[in-house]
Order: C-alpha cells, then structure tokens, then sequence
C-alpha cells in the first residue's frame, strides 16, 4: 500500500488505484521486458560483445514501470547511470536500446552516448546521467520550463539513494518547494551505494530530508507495483494540478552486481540477502502472483507474455549486432547545435 | 564546426560605430536583455538578487518592473542547483539567462557546465539542445581579495560544446550578449565587473555581432596586441603612448575564445612580426597560451620575436592594493614589453 | 532561554548557565569591542580610508561573543564574508585586525586577506571565508583531525542562513552526524540573504533540515547573550564528550547594511523593522538592562567600558593607519608552502 | 617559487632503474600509500568505496586491512564535501589523500580545490597551509563515455597554489605520489585509468622523485616529443616505430605540469629544432598549449618548424569505440607527424 504523508507528517492511506487487468498485464509485460532485456545485456558484456559496462536493472523493475504507467508521454522523466529500466517503461524500443548500448548509428544517441546516456526526447527521456544526482538539476528546470510555458507537464526524476550524498539535490528539492514545481523526486532505495551499505552513507532519515523542505513524501514497496503505481498516479496527479513537488521513496533491490563484472559481491553484502530478496520481493512474481489470486492470469499467460517479450529482445539484440557503426565522420558532428 | 547563427532582423555589426549616443557598459547588457526578453517571451532571468536589487552591479536595474518576478527569478545561493535548473529549462523550450554574480562562483557549477550543458547534444546524438547563457563577472583590481576577483575563462574555454564570450565595449557587449541569448548552445559570457561603468557609443538600432569574428580596435603596423575583456583597454591606452613614441601597435580583440577567430589574429602577426597576447586570466595555462600558440604556429615563418604573453600574475589575487596593482598587466607594463619587442627598450 | 531538542524532537528547557559577574561583563566588553570596532570601519569606508567593502556584524555581537565564550582557546571556528565579530570574539586584536582591512603588513593575513580572510591560528581562528558555505568542509575536517588526532578540541562553524542554499552544507553535516564528528555548526539567521529575504530563499523549517541528518538542534534568540550561552555551553560539551555534532539556531539582525556601501534598503527590508529591532532588540541594551537588575552593573559602569573600549580602537585604527604596507615582494611569497 | 621538497631519508631518483623487480601501476600507488601511511600516522585516505572495496579499479585493494577503516574512510558521495573535509583536516595537521573516483567529478570540487585549498596559504600570509593530496584519474578508450573519461588536469594547473602531478610509469607513479604526500600543498595527482594495469621496473627499497624535473624518457636527435601520462607510452612506441626508418626522437616527461622543468623541454628543442607536444586532454586552451608556447618562446631561434600540439579532439569523448578511438592521440598519429615534422612525409 502507499502511504502518502504531507511534509507535516499527516498520514492517509489510499488503495490501489482500480485499474482493468488489460492495463496490470502491460505493465507485467514491460517488467518482463526490462527483465529479458538486461538479462540479455548481461549475456552481451560475458560474452565480450558489448563494449564497456552496463548497470543493470534487474530487481527494481516494479519501480521504473509503476511509476512511468502513471505518466503521460509528454510528461518528462531524468534518468541515472543504472537507466535501462526508466527509458524501457518510458517507451523506448529494444532494438535502438540495444544498438546504443553497442555503439551503433541506430542507437538513441548515434552510438554517442552508450548505456549510461540514453535520451530519447520523443519519448519525453530527457536522458540519463553517468553523475549521480546529475539529472536532479535538469528535472526540476524541466519542471519550471513547463510551469513557466504554462503547460499541464510533470516531470519525474528517478535516481537511487545514494544521491542523497550530493549537495545539488537539497538545492533544487528547495527551489522546488519554494516555486511549487511539477516534479516527483523518486529515489530507488536499493540499500546500496556501488558497493557501501546506505547504513554507512546517510545519517538520520531520507524521508526526513524532503520533508525539511517542506516536500510531501510517499514511501512505498517498491518491490510491490500496485503499490508503486498507487502512489505515482496521486503523486502525479498533484503535482499536475499545482500542489508543487512530491518525494517519492521506494524500497527495492538490485538483485545483480552494481555492474556487469560485479561478480563477487560477498564483501559487501551477504548472498542470503540476495537470494531472500530474489524468492521472496521479485517483482515479476509478486505481480504474477496477485493477478493468478484475482483470476486475471495464469501460468500459461505469463510464459505467453515471456515468450513473445523474448522473441522481441531477440530480434532487438540481432538487429544491433548487424546494424552500422556510425561514420568517422560522426565524431565532430553535433558538438555544437 | 562553428557558422554565425542566423539573426532575425539584424544588422551584423563590425568595429565601432561613431556619433552614435554613449552608454555604460552595465546599460548595454541591460538594454540588450530587455530587448531581448521583448522580441522572445522563452527569455528569462534567473540568479541571485537579480530581481528588486537588480544584482550587487545594479546590471539588471529595473528589468523586473518591465518583465515581472515570473521572468526575473531571484533564488537561494545555490549556484550549482539554479545552473542545473537553467539547463532542464533550456532543453525544454525555454532560454534561460543564468546569473553567477561572481566569476569564482563558477567553481560551484562546472559540473552543470562542463559534465551537463557543454555534453547534452553531444551525447544524445543531437537530439537535445541546451540554448542557455550563463553571465558572470571577471577582472581584480576592485579590492576584493582571492576569492572574489577572478578571471577563469580559461576552464570554460577548455570544455568542448561551449561557446565563450569576453565583450570589451559597450557596443561589443550589447551585440554579442543578443548573439549569445540567440544562439542554440551554452554560452559563457564574462563581464568584467571595472568596466560596468565605461561609457561607449551604442547606437539605438537593433544589431548583433557574430561568434568568432575578431575585432581590430586600433590599426598599427610595428607590433600586435591581442587584447580580451578590459585589457583591451588597457591596450588601447598602451597604444596610445607608444605612437606618441613612434610605435605603431594594432590592437586586435577575438571578442570570443570559443570560437577563436585564428585568421585575423595570424593576419595581423604576419603584417607585424611582433606579437603580444594580453589577458586577466592567471598566465600559466591560460588564455594567452592558447593564443599565442596558435599565432606562434600560424605566423611561425613571419615572426621577428617570440610571442608574449601576460596574464595575471599566478598568484591568488592579494587584497593590499598595493599589492594587487601589480598582479594586473597595466598599460604601463604592456608598452613596456612592446618597446621590448620593438627594440626600444 | 536555550530550548536544546534531539534530532527526534524531545524539547528540555535549559536555564543560562550561572557565572560570575566578572565573566558577564568580559561578554559586555567584547561586545562593545565588536560594536565601536564596525563603526570605525564603516568610518573608515565612508572616509574612503579603506579599500574595497566590509560587512558589518553589528547587532549580531551576542552570537559571536555568546558561542566563542563557551570556547576554550585551541577550539576552531571558522568565520564568514561578516567575520569580524567572530575574529574579534575568539581572541583577536583591534590593531591587527584593523591593519588586515586596510591591507596592511601587520595585519593577520599580512595585507593580502583583507576582511573576508582573517586568519588566526594562534587563537584557533582558522579563516574568515567569501564564498557563502565555503568553510563548511573546512570546519568539518578539522574536526575529523580533531577526532583523529585524539585531542578533545571542538569546532565551531559559523554562518548566514543563506548558507543553507549552498548543497556543501548538507554534504558536510551528513558525515558529521555519521561519523559523531566534534562540530557545532552555528546559523546567523539574520532573516536575510544579501537583499533576499529568507522566505523567498529557504522552504520547509531550518531545524528541520539538520534534524533529518540526525543532528541534535538549539533554537535560540541570537540577541539574548545569556540565551546564546546557556546554549553554547551545552553544545559544546556534548560534542566534547563525544555525541555529535550539534546544530545551534541564534535568531538574529544586521542592524546595518549587507555591506558598507548598502545605504537604501528600503526596496528589500522596512525601515520600521530595522528601528524595532534596534530599539528592543540590541544586545548590547539587553545585556546591560539585565545586569543592572542583577544589580551587577550601572550606566556609570557601561560607560567606563565603552571609554575604554573605545581608547582601544581608536589606538588600533590610528596604528593601522600609519602602518606600512608589505612590500611589493610579498606579492609572490607564501603562494606555495 | 618552487623548491623541491626535503625527503627525508629518501633516494631521490632519476630516470627508470633496471634490473629491478617489475610491478603494475596500480601496486606502485598501493606502495606508495602504504609505505606512507606506516612512515606518517597522519596520512589517511578518504573517498569513496576506498576501504573493503579498494576503489573500482581495485588500487587501494588491501589498504583497509592493513590500517583499518579509521585511516581508509568510505564517505558518501560527495565530492565537494569530503573535498572540503581533506581541506580542514589538512590545515589542521592532518595528511589526507582524497580519493576522487573519476577525474571528470573534480567538476563538483572546483571550489573546494581552486577557492579553499590552492588559497588558504597565501589568504592567511602565510599561516595555513593544506598539505592535502586529490588523487584522481583521467583518460579515454576505456568505452565510459563522455562523463567518465575527460582529462581536465589543464583546469587545476591554471590555479595557483596548487601542484600537478601525471605519472606515466610505476616508477614514476610510486616515487611522485611519496612526494606528493610529503609536500606542505595541495598536489592533484593524475592517474590514467588506462595503465593501471601497466608493468614496470620498480626498485625494492626507498625513493622518491622531486616535482619540477622532466626525464627524458628516450634520448633523440631529430624531433622532441614532449609527453604526458599515457601519451609518454604512446610517444615511446612511435619513437620506436621512427627508429626504424630513420629518425631518432627524444621523449620527455615533465612530470609535474606545475611546477613545469621550462629548463630540459628548451634545452631539447633548441638541440632537436622539432617538437610535438602531446597530452590526453583536450587540446583547446589545454596542457599542450602552455608546453607548446613555452617552447616556441623559449627556444624561439632554434626551432626548424612550428611547435606541434596533439590533444584529444575538441569534442565530448564519445562513447562509440569507432568514435572514440578517433578522439585520441595514437603512436600512429604521432608518428606520423613526427614524419611530417621532419620533411619525411
Ligand atoms: C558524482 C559521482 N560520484 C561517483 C560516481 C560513481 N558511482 C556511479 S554509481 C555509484 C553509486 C550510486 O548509488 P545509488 O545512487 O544508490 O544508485 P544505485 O547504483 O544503487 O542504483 C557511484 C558512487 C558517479 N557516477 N558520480
Ligand atoms: C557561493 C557564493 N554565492 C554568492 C555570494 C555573494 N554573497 C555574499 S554574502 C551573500 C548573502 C549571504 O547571506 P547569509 O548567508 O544569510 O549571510 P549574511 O550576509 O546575512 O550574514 C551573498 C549572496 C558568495 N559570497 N558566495
Ligand atoms: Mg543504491
Ligand atoms: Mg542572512
């Protein structure tokens, strides 16, 4: 369930919001997407094919597709170096996904920028950020450019817990608050940061942090996506109709390495945490599960969903593999508009 | 990589216009916003104290009971924050005019600059743009101390997808900001703070003046002085007294680093043979190295003498005027080193 | 009255600590010191005998003086664009202090700081700072060296409120709250920002940013020495022992201008609001009606200090004035270690 | 200004030793900090993921264990604060190295490193000083894009009061960071994350090189290549290549870009005529423009052609490894303007 408290702390609790089972199973569709898609990244960067590394989503599914379900496609999101998720919920396509992650002219950026770049304008993805809390900046002027163009956008700007180490995100929270801008800070708290527990990085309370800036908070389990999806969609709908910023926090986990050759993460956090998350808060199955209690799918469905998902991701992948670099000549084009 | 951006409506200028109306160089930046801000309702302002107080410079007096508090937007002192701000606002249709009151105060930002607005449209493939301006403030010799006197248009210049700008008149000033608010890319312009109340002719009609285009402030044939923001002036004067010597010095102004109009300044080197670079930026890895390099290769085969440079002195800018007077070239010790050169020392 | 409350928010009433007489009227004299020692340097503005600007610290004397008190003499502080309260009130002389604003050889920082930079590591001073928030990490790490080096040293750092725009700050007190660093970080809030009011600049609540970080916070009237104090007092023996660093709110005023040149400023804060304060509010006037109920001073007595305070200053500014300057050598010296 | 620094008991050594034991660049820093860190209980590391993780690239692996998690600090992530701490507890007797993951985040520390560190000494006359080392990498062709591979040494070497420091070999890379650590200022020190994997000959017992003195890394006749960190190996492997048709290039190292060894980049000119200046940051306003104007004037009359400058190309480093690849110097490219130098193209 969604908690929503104002920056008072006043608490109100809403249900899910009711919505048909057509739109449940494309949301459970896009996380199998997110799922087969960086399961196929990680097979591209152990198999040598893709150059450099990739953050992968894994995990935290329910997060990128609860809240973007909740968006218009011209509203904005910002996204982080750990970005598949966010650009693949937002409406990007595998195929273009693929081929910037391999450096190809198809890519979303021309091959330009890689994984940790991904911008897909079209789409309303304003891009990814290799900084943490490097987009933060961008968001909420994304969300004072609509404001002052007198548009009804919102904008959300996604980034993981460990953002809450840089500065910049408290000043623009504030201008925020102060100009009751249409943005939703959602901060994925996966309880680490690269390769330091949260525990040993942030002091006192995250929720705390907004709520000093006189921000409205929802905290939520972001392993749960109706959840997740309850929350945005009131969060979204505030902030539309010009009740200023909302901070959204979200419980979840990465349920892979903070990067592709992050194999041996025993040092930094306990393989029993891993594999309690992965059997017990997989988002894919808490979704699979809560649909089969409702009669609303079954078994036979969801490999349906997975099998046509993957056939996509296959030809997505295929289609990369074979697509053009870009031309030398690409290399000083675009520097300046 | 770099054409002029076309300019709707304006006349291109060049050199300095005589018998037009004097103005200060703070009006002219002024002037050059509000007519801005009139022809383009996207423009705006955004900075600390820059609405009722118009920034500590008085700049922008007035601009807010023209534009109102929605277009001349006071914030917190959050550099970093309202530069980010400026950025997601430029890439979604508006065209914001950052103002960093200090140039020092760019040390807090260069991750918008450098990591976020010089790189977007690059690395979206060209597919988001950022058409913003960030005005700050260059220049010592206010009494100031280390920290709020400056002059660090060497790291912007450094920073591909960058566009700086280093106006040395009234007239440059109000040309090259309209340029600048108009062009599709982050700019960096830096006014330095002695010149705001320097008067200069301007004319009322509309014009701008293109990127990377030189300025020959003084023609001269004996020696060249390459010349940015008040050390133009400084150049100017230098000029002044070596003619009365018999010196002839041309003093050449790029009115913009980024881009560079290398031409012009190689053109003048091979008709002299003697170059002097002068700039407020700290010498070691500055400005002037850049240039004078640039000459030294263009105009290798026609130089008499190496090329001098002179910066500021590399030092933290000292509060004691006594001291600070001589971290700055003067036009004391630029006429000295073109004697030098000319062999008149 | 200091209201000293836990990061959680549990209040606990404090009466000003109980000291002398004599030690009441050493806080009155710095004050006064502090007081006539701004008039002199306006003076010497509006005489055109100084170089560049100041930033006056009158009416906010009991901050300085009230929090530096409670000090030993090897704490730290570090100080701001409107130290000279804060320099004078750890321990530093008239005479050089003045010799340093007019850019003299036998000033703190020989000439070369001026007012925005006075240093004084003898009596723990460790800088004055121009840039809004720019000794946050300096006052932090030396605490950590404090910390590390095993002494039982405190620092305390002073600022505007306006400081609370600048990101660093909440970097810094993130990991002063995580590692219970030895650092009291000491707000001005003089209800402005330069010509910006505060509630155009700072949403949501002061204390309450500092509490989200887990950082225990003291609310008090910054024109109340004995309030500010009581409350130094305590702060500063609870990060002695070891429980933190501590977060101290003196609400205060500038009766005069951001800085020398700032005459009208009838366009940003009334002219009623300056008389109030000055007329109810100066802690000078408020210490001394107080100690003359206590029946531990006299208008005789107050005056007496003021002369010789006075004989002090004008001492001090007539040896800066005929002072010499550094020699043009120095330009170069002490650029490197 | 600069005086090397007193080392006590240390050997302080010239050019690359043979004979020794061959360890990676990255052991050469462990080395380094770990021999300081037993010499001096007030050399500490500070960063992120420094301790169990021993930073992304696995340098400090090992650190922690040896002196626990009080000397090797994992902070958030912060860069401008714990920056900004290393300043304060470096003026407070303390000997912190910064650890600052990718040299493209000193963007978020400007002020911290340019504003506070590089001036406190001489703000205070003298009385302060930060004895802080930031180390931090640089470097491109490792496929990180552009926010992940920029080289922005040119940046802090146009600030006074800092030092900066660009090993290109173990050797190098152990003995600076000992008298970086040693040194009573802030030095940035430049890793390229590209040799961290780099072997080489590095004597057991104790040592360290002074700032200021280039090594000739190769001795030669026809042309100079002056180089830094990476580009030395680089400018090595073309001189190799030039060998073997003919032309004997001189490869030198400065080093330390500040202070810059003005005196053997001169004495080689004036001797080859030819000179290439090659660096891995951008080449606008960059590091080779300050070597390469250096040069031109202080070896004005002896050169046979223009200084040559190679840098990376003025553009955010793409990520495409097509694109990329085109973005730096290789010792194809610089052998064949070696060729082009010497009338032998
Ligand atoms: C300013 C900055 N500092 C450090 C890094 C290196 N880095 C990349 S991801 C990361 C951890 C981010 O943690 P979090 O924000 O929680 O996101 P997560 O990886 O957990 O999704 C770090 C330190 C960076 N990219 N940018
Ligand atoms: C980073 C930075 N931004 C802007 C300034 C210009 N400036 C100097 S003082 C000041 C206002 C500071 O207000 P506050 O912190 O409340 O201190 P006060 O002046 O009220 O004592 C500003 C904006 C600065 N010195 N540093
Ligand atoms: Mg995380
Ligand atoms: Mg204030």
């Amino acid at each position: 369930m969604a908690r929503s408290t104002t920056a008072r702390g006043k608490q109100q609790v809403r249900d899910p919001a009711p919505i048909s089972r057509e739109q449940w199973l494309e949301m459970y569709r896009k996380m199998v997407t997110i799922r087969l898609f960086e399961e196929q990244v990680n097979e591209l960067y152990t198999s040598a094919k893709m150059p450099g590394l990739a953050h992968l989503y894994i995990g935290e599914e329910a997060v990128a597709v609860g809240v973007c379900a909740a968006l218009r496609r011209d509203d904005y999101i910002t996204s982080t170096h750990r970005g598949h998720g966010h650009c693949l919920a937002k409406g990007a396509s595998v195929h273009r996904m693929f081929a910037e992650l391999l450096g190809k002219e198809a890519g979303y950026c021309r091959g330009k920028g890689g994984s940790m770049h991904i911008a897909d304008p079209e789409a309303g993805n304003l891009g990814a950020n290799a900084i943490v809390a490097g987009s933060a900046g961008i968001a909420t002027g994304a969300a004072l450019s609509a404001k002052m163009r007198g548009t009804d956008q919102v904008t959300v700007c996604f980034f993981g817990e460990g953002a809450l180490g840089q500065g910049v995100l408290y000043e623009v929270m504030n201008m925020a608050s102060l100009w009751k801008l249409p943005v939703i800070y959602v901060c994925e708290d996966n309880l680490y940061n690269e390769y330091t527990p949260r525990s040993e990085t942030t002091a006192g309370s995250l929720r705390a942090r907004a709520e000093a800036l006189g921000i409205r908070v929802a905290e939520v389990d972001g392993q749960d996506i109706r959840a997740v999806y309850a929350a945005a969609r009131d969060a979204v709908e505030r902030t539309r109709q010009g009740e200023g910023p909302m901070f959204m926090i979200c419980h979840t986990y990465r349920f892979r390495g903070h990067h592709v050759g992050d194999v041996n993460r025993t040092y930094y956090r306990p393989k029993e945490e891993e594999q309690q998350w992965m059997a017990e808060r997989d988002p894919l199955k808490v979704l699979a599960q809560w649909l089969i209690g409702r009669k609303m799918g079954d078994a036979g469905l969801f490999e349906r969903i997975e099998h046509e998902v993957r056939a996509d991701v296959t030809a997505g992948v295929d289609f990369a593999l074979t697509a053009p670099y870009p031309d030398a000549s690409e290399v000083t084009q675009d520097v300046y508009a | 990589m770099f054409t002029p951006s076309a300019l709707p409506g304006a006349v291109v200028g060049h050199g300095t216009p005589t018998g037009a109306r004097e103005i200060t160089f703070a009006q002219a930046i002024r002037e050059a916003l509000a007519e801005e801000m009139r022809r383009d309702p996207l423009v705006f302002v955004i900075g600390e104290d820059v609405a009722e107080a118009g920034t500590p410079f008085r700049v922008l007096s007035g601009l807010v009971d023209e534009f109102g508090r929605e277009r001349v937007i006071d914030t917190p002192i959050s550099e970093a924050g309202f530069t980010g701000i400026g950025v997601g606002a430029a890439m979604t249709g508006m065209r914001p005019v950052v103002d960093i009151m200090f140039g020092d105060f760019i040390a807090l930002t260069m991750d918008q600059i450098a990591n976020q607005a010089a790189k977007v449209h690059y690395m979206s493939g060209g597919k988001l743009k950022v058409p913003m301006v960030i005005r700050t403030t260059m220049g010592a010799t206010r009494r100031s101390a280390a920290q709020h006197s400056q002059s660090l248009h060497a790291w912007v210049s450094h920073v591909p997808g960058l566009r700086v700008v280093l106006p040395s008149t009234p007239y440059d000033a109000k040309g090259l900001l309209k340029t600048a608010i108009r062009d599709e890319n982050p700019v960096v312009f830096f006014e330095d703070k002695m010149m705001y109340q320097l008067k200069g002719p301007v004319p009322e009609e509309e014009y701008a003046i293109p990127f990377g285009v030189a300025d020959i402030k003084r023609e001269g044939t004996d020696v060249t002085i390459v010349a940015t923001s008040s050390m133009v002036q400084v150049a100017l004067a230098a000029a002044e007294t070596l003619a009365a010597e018999g010196i002839s010095a041309e003093v050449i102004d790029p009115r913009t680093t980024v881009p560079l109009d290398t031409e012009t300044l190689i053109q003048s080197a091979r008709k002299t043979g003697r170059v002097i670079v002068v700039d407020e930026g700290h010498e070691r890895y500055g400005v002037t190295a850049e240039i004078a390099s640039v000459i030294a290769e263009g105009a290798f085969y026609d130089l008499d003498a190496p090329v001098k440079r002179m910066g500021a002195m590399d030092v933290p800018i000292p509060f004691s005027p006594v001291l600070e007077d001589l971290t700055v070239p003067t036009a004391g010790s630029v006429a000295a080193m073109a004697r030098t050169l000319c062999g008149r020392a």
